[in-house]
């Protein structure tokens, strides 16, 4: 990977807590990405991947709160910066695109007023003429046909995939190095997917944009992303060069889900679903999280928690690791 | 937008054009104004002679013909109380109430509003708890119930307002706050409640994400979607608050319509009852179809195509 | 509440806009020991209502002219009114029937606004016009100013009064049910059944009544604590019950005449009116948040 | 723990009403509520019509008395002064009334007063048009009336009226002619009245406010204070709270109960004078298959009942024993030699078990609800003890009036007799004779007493004749008096002035600050 990561986490837990008290959602996750690089962060829903990247963020819900760990971002850790602090950065360095387009934007202002809002607040554009010209610019940044015509007109006016544009124009507004995007086309029917994901590569190589993109649609993670995390019951079980990981995943996990994709999948003809289900947060089993649903677990998965395994640029936190892949994998820690 | 606008103003009529004619049928069952107007001594034989002087003795129906032609050339007809004509008895009691009611309202929105949108920004914190026991107890027990409190407290206790009466804003302050507490109650929770869904909207968090501070947050987007069912709620608070305002009315002996009809009503003075009654049905409506209007200019996806 | 469709002619959404799962809200310690107080205080007035005379140290009805105006003492816990009744007896007593009109008029307001709104909401067009116009009507001619004139030509018995709290709450359950089936008929299951070949009146029963009972419910109690104190206005203008029938709005109306000579026949029956009315609220906004969490909970207001 | 909502709402509601309750503050006394010059009234409601010869005469006793004048006058008890007549004689007949006027009398637009005007009023009334409310009593009485002079009128009429004096000074109120008749309309007249009264009219808002101010052209004896405010409340309480926090001078139609608190306040006067209103149960008797129609009926519901414990308790003692239906405070025509039934519940059972109703019976009483209702109520309690359940129909005085001026109100009604002309004829006549506007009553011997009566116009023979109809009336049952209220009065102990004895007319004729 060349220079030193944009973005890296290490440690981040997160809880939320509820009528029954504290609950982890986010736990002991790290990983990092690279200016102009493109990370998909996988699993199933439930999994933590939406919180984590809300934590990166510190965008957590009221009943959310950061237990510990650190995001660093150009070296700086955002989770101890003071809130004006983390606030400048926000919309300015770091992006987020919403999974519901439909509700992202404010229904009763205009598609102009709430580009133009970004640059008052970043760049202090306080003639309404010049913030105009700048979000017409955006938009067109956003391959958005007509776009001087759209300022004045609302959000239910347009569709779907429009308005997921104007999200993603009003977060380049300000030039950011890292965009996170929280299932960005899942609302979206196919076509207009295959628009926006061609929208984002286009951005990220001539804007050398870090994105981190959240899915549980592998096959979309596979054709758009570098390097893949599968996250499982809020960790992370497996991250490595998307290529390698889908050819020969290490954690018997990220195997499942793939089996589970259509055309990913390694033996055609029935998909193979997951028997079971993600353990519900706050009751975590003891040892290795997926042992219950994991048809090659032995003794040791359920006792103690696994230990994580580093080889070629991959990883993954799986006893079975030696054993499945005939390959040297040196133990880097173990975690509780 | 015109044609709505023609539409609405249609069924408007419509609607003042029945509440007219329910008044003008059930005041008619209620009895018969010559027995006050006459003396106890009066014979039967003056009633009638009398009644037929005044026209009651027609048909009902024949009479809200009259009454209508009369109306269209907007003559209400004279009191039989006052021997004035009852459309000016009526408008002279109008200042009062809109005064009144539009005082009770700013103090509801100028309470509840605050009130609604901390509590729910901080749920649970003391502003909430207070916020809620204001809610809660505002609705708790009737406007006149608070109105004595007020006037002991206020008035005699410490001396510091009027006990009744027009004429000065200092009369209006007690009977403003008696009125505006009931209004404010609902409000408040309205707010909280409705806030408390904003907060909890993606476009919420969508502009968080942009980087903008809190209260900008809150302010430019929360609250202006927060308070569109507030708009539609205070319209209808504020047409019970001209009629309902009556027992705040008589307890600070306040010259509103409500008192009016009130009197008039126990002096069978029918023609004043019809005026006034016709009046607040009218600036009931009135303020419906401007809020709508307003509606549609707050929130863009209501057009009125 | 109305979805948001994404284009077209809207009519002017009766509820908020915005159709959001609400967030879930935290029962924090004070609001569950409010909740069980409220609870409590029902329970009361319910054994009030059911079995007054056991609570009622005294005959409300028996007049003791010796004893006029006693202040509240351990005999009289609440003191005498001026005609040496006891004042605790009275609360107790009109309890009953008090309760009984709340319960008469929601009931009554709730099954024909409810059936108003339900028809309008689903059925649409003509019926939804008139059922609107009517709210309409009620709304421009105010509860009490209607009270007042049907007092005064229909006289003033128990049924009477009834009809007109009845007639001045309808319209609310109509509005907001009309809301409710307007967003439910546009979901999808109704679609589905309606492909299935159902008839209007099976989807009425089967689908959309058991979905709007819930708020139904939530409304009526929370329509009961204005039903209370609307009785009280009218007594206090003389148009509520007349005995030897009391009601709380009743006891109050008449000891406000005697609030500087003894102001606990006043402030007896009107703290017992309040806990009532907050206790009603309260169980309005836990039952909201059982039965039917996703409804508007702009119900309160 | 943050205290729940619950609790915290109990605390308030608690700190709220303790608060309010402690005891009022003491009332500016000494002060005006505007100043020197003008003198703040309070009524509970306001006069609807200022034409005094077509309002209500519950309506005109409020301002009429200040702004209009009358041939002859009432003093404070009720005796007939002269006012605008100087002298006034009856033909031996008593057909023919002659009146010598006084001179150099002008109204408020400056216009003299003659026997034109006299004529003129009169005759207003009788013209139907006028829809005057006075007209019953003179439309079958009055045959003419005549004007020899600028300062004598002749009244002819058709049979002798021992009252007719009275009935002049109550209800003929003088309107100026030329002024009058020069108005487009008659309602006009109502909205810029002119008499020749002490006080001018200066405006009237609706719902608000009544101003007078004094006339200085008037014919007698200037009042002292320039102007007058009638300001109209119709909570009592508020009424009693408005004289308390010094906003008005005066205070009318204060209840009962509020008498006791504000006597504690030195900065306040309380008047409480006999009101000249008999209270009693009205008995419709003519139905020979009622009960009531039994004469030991009617007495023992006399007897059953403990009329000085209600005078004690539901008015505080602000109200004297009454033993008919005229009460003491009556110039004349009263009898105060009769004495109440007493409390006898023993009698009374035995006076219905010998009227052949050993277990009582069921019947029903009207109650209008402007009286305190606790009388009603221990009315119908005592009468329960001697087995007489009555059902108490509460009802609005205007309805009650309705169905009590038709003979709709059977078979009991509790009411109560205004009378502004200070003679029993209007009560007897009204009440006890058989064609009787409010009578369900057919006594033979005493309709020939009341027949014979209403011809004496001599005092003493009117006096004694009216003494024996009454003791015949108690005798009899005819109905079931219970008390005279007080009208109670609260004024600034500043201000010097004193209410009319068996009246509800104010006259501020002879008001002053000290």
């Amino acid at each position: 990977m060349t220079g030193a990561p944009l973005l890296e986490v290490r440690n981040l837990t997160t809880s939320i807590c509820s009528s029954g008290g504290a609950v982890t959602v986010v736990d002991q996750v790290s990983f990092s990405v690279a200016a102009g690089r493109s990370l998909a962060l996988v699993g199933e829903s439930g999994s933590g991947k939406s919180m984590t990247c809300a934590s990166i963020l510190r965008l957590l819900p009221p009943s959310g709160r950061i237990e510990g760990g650190q995001v660093r971002f150009h070296g700086q850790d955002l989770l101890t910066l003071p809130e004006r602090e983390i606030r400048r950065l926000r919309g300015r360095r770091i992006g987020m695109i919403l999974q519901d387009a439909m509700t992202s934007l404010n229904p009763i202002m205009t598609i102009g007023d709430q580009l133009g809002e970004v640059f008052r607040r970043h760049h202090g554009v306080r003639d309404r003429a010049e913030r105009r010209r700048r979000a017409v610019a955006a938009l067109e940044a956003v391959e958005i046909t007509g776009a001087a015509q759209r300022l004045d007109s609302y959000p239910f006016q347009l569709s779907g995939g429009m308005r997921q544009r104007v999200c993603i124009a009003i977060n380049i507004a300000c030039a950011p190095d890292l965009l996170l995007c929280d299932e960005p086309t899942t609302a979206l029917d196919a076509t207009v997917q295959q628009q926006i994901l061609g929208l984002l590569k286009r951005l990220q190589r001539e804007r050398g944009l870090a994105i981190i993109f959240v899915t549980h649609d592998l096959r979309l993670a596979a054709q758009f992303c570098d390097e893949v995390a599968v996250m499982y019951a809020g960790r992370i079980v497996e991250t490595g060069p998307i290529g390698a990981v889908f050819a020969a995943p290490a954690h018997p996990y990220a195997e499942g889900l793939l089996a589970a994709a259509p055309e990913l999948g390694a033996a055609p003809g029935r998909l193979a679903a997951i028997p079971g289900t993600p353990p519900a947060p706050g009751s975590v089993p003891v040892g290795c999280r997926f042992a219950p649903r994991c048809t090659q677990a032995e003794a040791i998965c359920s006792t103690a928690y696994p230990d994580w395994f580093d080889w070629q640029e991959r990883s993954a936190a799986c006893w079975l690791v030696p054993k499945r892949l005939a390959v040297p994998a040196r133990v880097v820690e173990t975690t509780a | 937008m015109l044609i709505y606008l023609l539409k609405r103003l249609a069924q408007s009529a419509i609607t003042v054009l029945f509440v007219v004619a329910i008044i003008f049928v059930v005041i008619r069952l209620i009895g018969d104004p010559t027995h006050l107007l006459l003396p106890p001594e009066a014979t039967e034989a003056d009633r009638v002679v009398l009644r037929h002087q005044m026209g009651l003795d027609r048909p009902v129906l024949v009479q809200f013909g009259a009454y209508l032609a009369q109306l269209a050339r907007g003559d209400f007809g004279i009191s039989y109380r006052f021997s004035l004509p009852a459309g000016q008895v009526a408008l002279h009691a109008l200042p009062p109430t809109l005064m009144l009611a539009s005082a009770a309202l700013v103090l509801a929105l100028g309470i509840g509003i605050p009130l609604g949108v901390a509590a729910a920004i901080w749920p649970g914190s003391v502003v909430d708890q207070f916020g809620q026991i204001f809610a809660v107890l505002g609705q708790a027990a009737p406007p006149f119930f608070f109105s004595l409190l007020f006037v002991k407290l206020f008035s005699l206790h410490w001396a510091w307002l009027p006990t009744g009466g027009y004429g000065t804003p200092a009369h209006l302050v007690l009977p403003a706050l008696a009125l505006g507490w009931f209004a404010a109650a609902g409000v408040a929770r309205l707010t909280r409640s409705s806030m408390t869904d904003v907060l909890g909207a993606e476009f919420v968090k969508f502009a968080r994400i942009k980087g903008l501070a809190e209260q900008e947050v809150i302010l430019r987007h929360a609250l202006r979607n927060a308070l569109l069912p507030v708009v539609t709620y205070v319209t209808l608070q504020f047409g019970l608050l001209i009629g309902g305002a009556v027992s705040v009315e008589v307890v600070f002996a306040w010259p509103g319509i409500g008192q009016l009809l009130y009197d008039s009503i126990n002096n069978l003075d029918y023609t004043v009852v019809q005026a006034a009654v016709t009046l607040t049905a009218a600036i009931f409506v009135l303020i419906n179809l401007l809020v709508d209007v307003a509606y549609a200019l707050i929130d863009p996806r209501i057009q009125h195509g | 509440m109305v979805d948001i469709p994404l284009s077209g002619f809207l009519r002017r959404p009766a509820e908020p806009v915005l159709k959001l799962a609400p967030l879930r809200r935290r029962l924090g310690a004070g609001r569950r020991l409010q909740r069980g107080l409220a609870m409590l205080v029902s329970v009361v007035i319910l054994a009030f209502a059911l079995f007054g005379p056991i609570f009622e140290p005294f005959d409300p009805q028996a007049i003791d002219l010796s004893a006029s105006f006693q202040p509240p003492s351990a005999e009289h816990w609440f003191g005498t009114d001026q005609i040496g009744r006891d004042v605790l007896s009275r609360v107790v007593e009109a309890t009953r029937l008090t309760l009984l009109i709340t319960g008469c008029v929601v009931a009554l307001a709730g099954g024909l606004g409810g059936l108003a709104g339900i028809g309008a909401g689903y059925f649409g067009g003509a019926l939804d016009a008139l059922v609107m116009r009517l709210a309409d009507i009620q709304l421009a001619l105010p509860a009490i100013i209607l009270a007042m004139v049907l007092a005064g030509a229909v006289g003033q018995t128990l049924p009477n009064l009834v009809l007109v709290l009845t007639l001045a709450s309808w319209a609310r359950f109509a509005r907001v049910l009309r809301g409710e089936v307007l967003s439910l008929r546009t979901r999808d299951f109704i679609l589905l059944v309606r492909l299935a070949g159902a008839s209007r009146g099976w989807i009425m029963l089967r689908h959309i009544l058991p979905n709007v009972v819930g708020t139904l419910v939530v409304l009526a109690t929370i329509e009961a604590g204005s039903v209370i104190v609307l009785e009280a206005t009218l007594s206090f203008l003389g148009l509520g019950i007349q005995p030897p029938g009391i009601s709380w709005g009743g006891l109050i109306a008449e000891g406000r005449g005697f609030l500087g000579a003894a102001w606990w026949v006043c402030a007896c029956p009107g703290l017992a009116l309040m806990l009532a009315v907050l206790a009603v609220n309260l169980l309005g906004d836990a039952l909201r948040d059982r039965l039917n969490p996703l409804l508007p909970s702009d119900l309160s207001s | 723990m943050i205290p729940s909502r619950f609790r915290l709402a109990l605390l308030g509601a608690a700190i709220l009403s303790s608060l309010s309750l402690t005891a009022p503050a003491q009332a500016i006394g000494g002060k005006p509520a505007v100043d020197k010059d003008t003198l703040v009234v309070a009524l509970s409601a306001e006069p609807g019509n200022l034409d005094p010869q077509v309002a209500p005469s519950v309506d005109s006793a409020k301002f009429a008395w200040n702004v209009f004048d009358t041939l002859y006058g009432f003093d404070r008890t009720g005796k007939l002064e002269p006012r605008l007549a100087l002298s006034h004689e009856v033909s031996a007949d008593g057909l023919t009334h002659s009146f010598r006027l006084r001179d150099g009398v002008t109204f408020h637009n400056g216009d003299p007063f003659t026997s034109a005007d006299v004529k003129y009023s009169l005759e207003r009334i009788l013209d139907p048009v006028t829809k005057s409310t006075r007209r019953p009593y003179f439309i079958n009485l009055v045959t003419s009336i005549d004007a020899p002079d600028a300062h004598s009128v002749v009244v002819h009429l058709s049979q002798p009226d021992g009252a007719f004096l009275n009935k002049v000074a109550g209800y003929l109120y003088i309107v100026p002619k030329a002024y009058t008749q020069a108005l487009p309309s008659p309602e006009a007249f109502a909205q810029a009245p002119i008499g020749t009264g002490p006080y001018k009219f200066v405006r009237h808002e609706v719902g608000r406010s009544l101003e007078l101010t004094r006339f200085d052209g008037f014919w007698g004896e200037r009042p002292a204070i320039r102007n007058i405010v009638f300001r109209f409340i119709a909570e009592p309480s508020s009424r009693v709270h408005a004289v308390l926090a010094g906003e008005v001078d005066l205070v009318t139609e204060v209840a009962a109960s509020d008498v006791d608190t504000l006597k504690t306040n030195h900065g306040l006067e309380v008047l409480s004078i006999p009101g000249g209103s008999p209270l009693h149960v009205r008995i419709y008797s003519k139905d020979p298959t009622s009960p009531l129609h039994n004469r030991d009926v009617r007495l023992a519901l006399n007897y059953a009942i403990d009329k000085d414990a209600i005078i004690k308790s539901v008015f505080r003692g602000l109200a004297s024993p009454l033993t008919s239906i005229i009460p003491s405070s009556y110039p004349y025509g009263a009898n105060p030699t009769l004495k109440p039934y007493p409390y006898d519940p023993q009698k009374a059972r035995q006076l219905l078990a010998q009227a052949g109703y050993p277990k009582g019976f069921e019947t029903s009483v009207y109650f209008p609800a402007v009286f305190a209702r606790g009388a009603g109520e221990a009315v119908v309690a005592y009468w329960g003890q001697i087995g007489v359940k009555a059902q108490l129909k509460v009802i609005d005085y205007v309805a009650f009036n309705r169905i009590n001026n038709v003979h709709q109100s059977g078979p009991l009604a509790f009411s109560e007799f205004g009378n502004a002309i200070y003679d029993p004829i209007h009560v007897i006549g009204g009440s006890v004779s058989r064609t009787g506007t409010w009578s369900d009553y057919d006594n033979p011997e005493i309709q020939a007493l009341i027949d014979r009566i209403e011809s004496v116009s001599d005092l003493e023979q009117r006096d004694a004749g009216f003494r024996e109809i009454l003791r015949r009336t108690q005798e009899d049952g005819q109905a079931i008096p219970l008390a005279e209220l007080a009208l109670n009065y609260a004024q600034d102990s500043a201000l010097q002035w004193q209410p009319q004895i068996g009246g509800w007319s104010l006259s501020f004729r002879q008001a002053a600050w000290k």
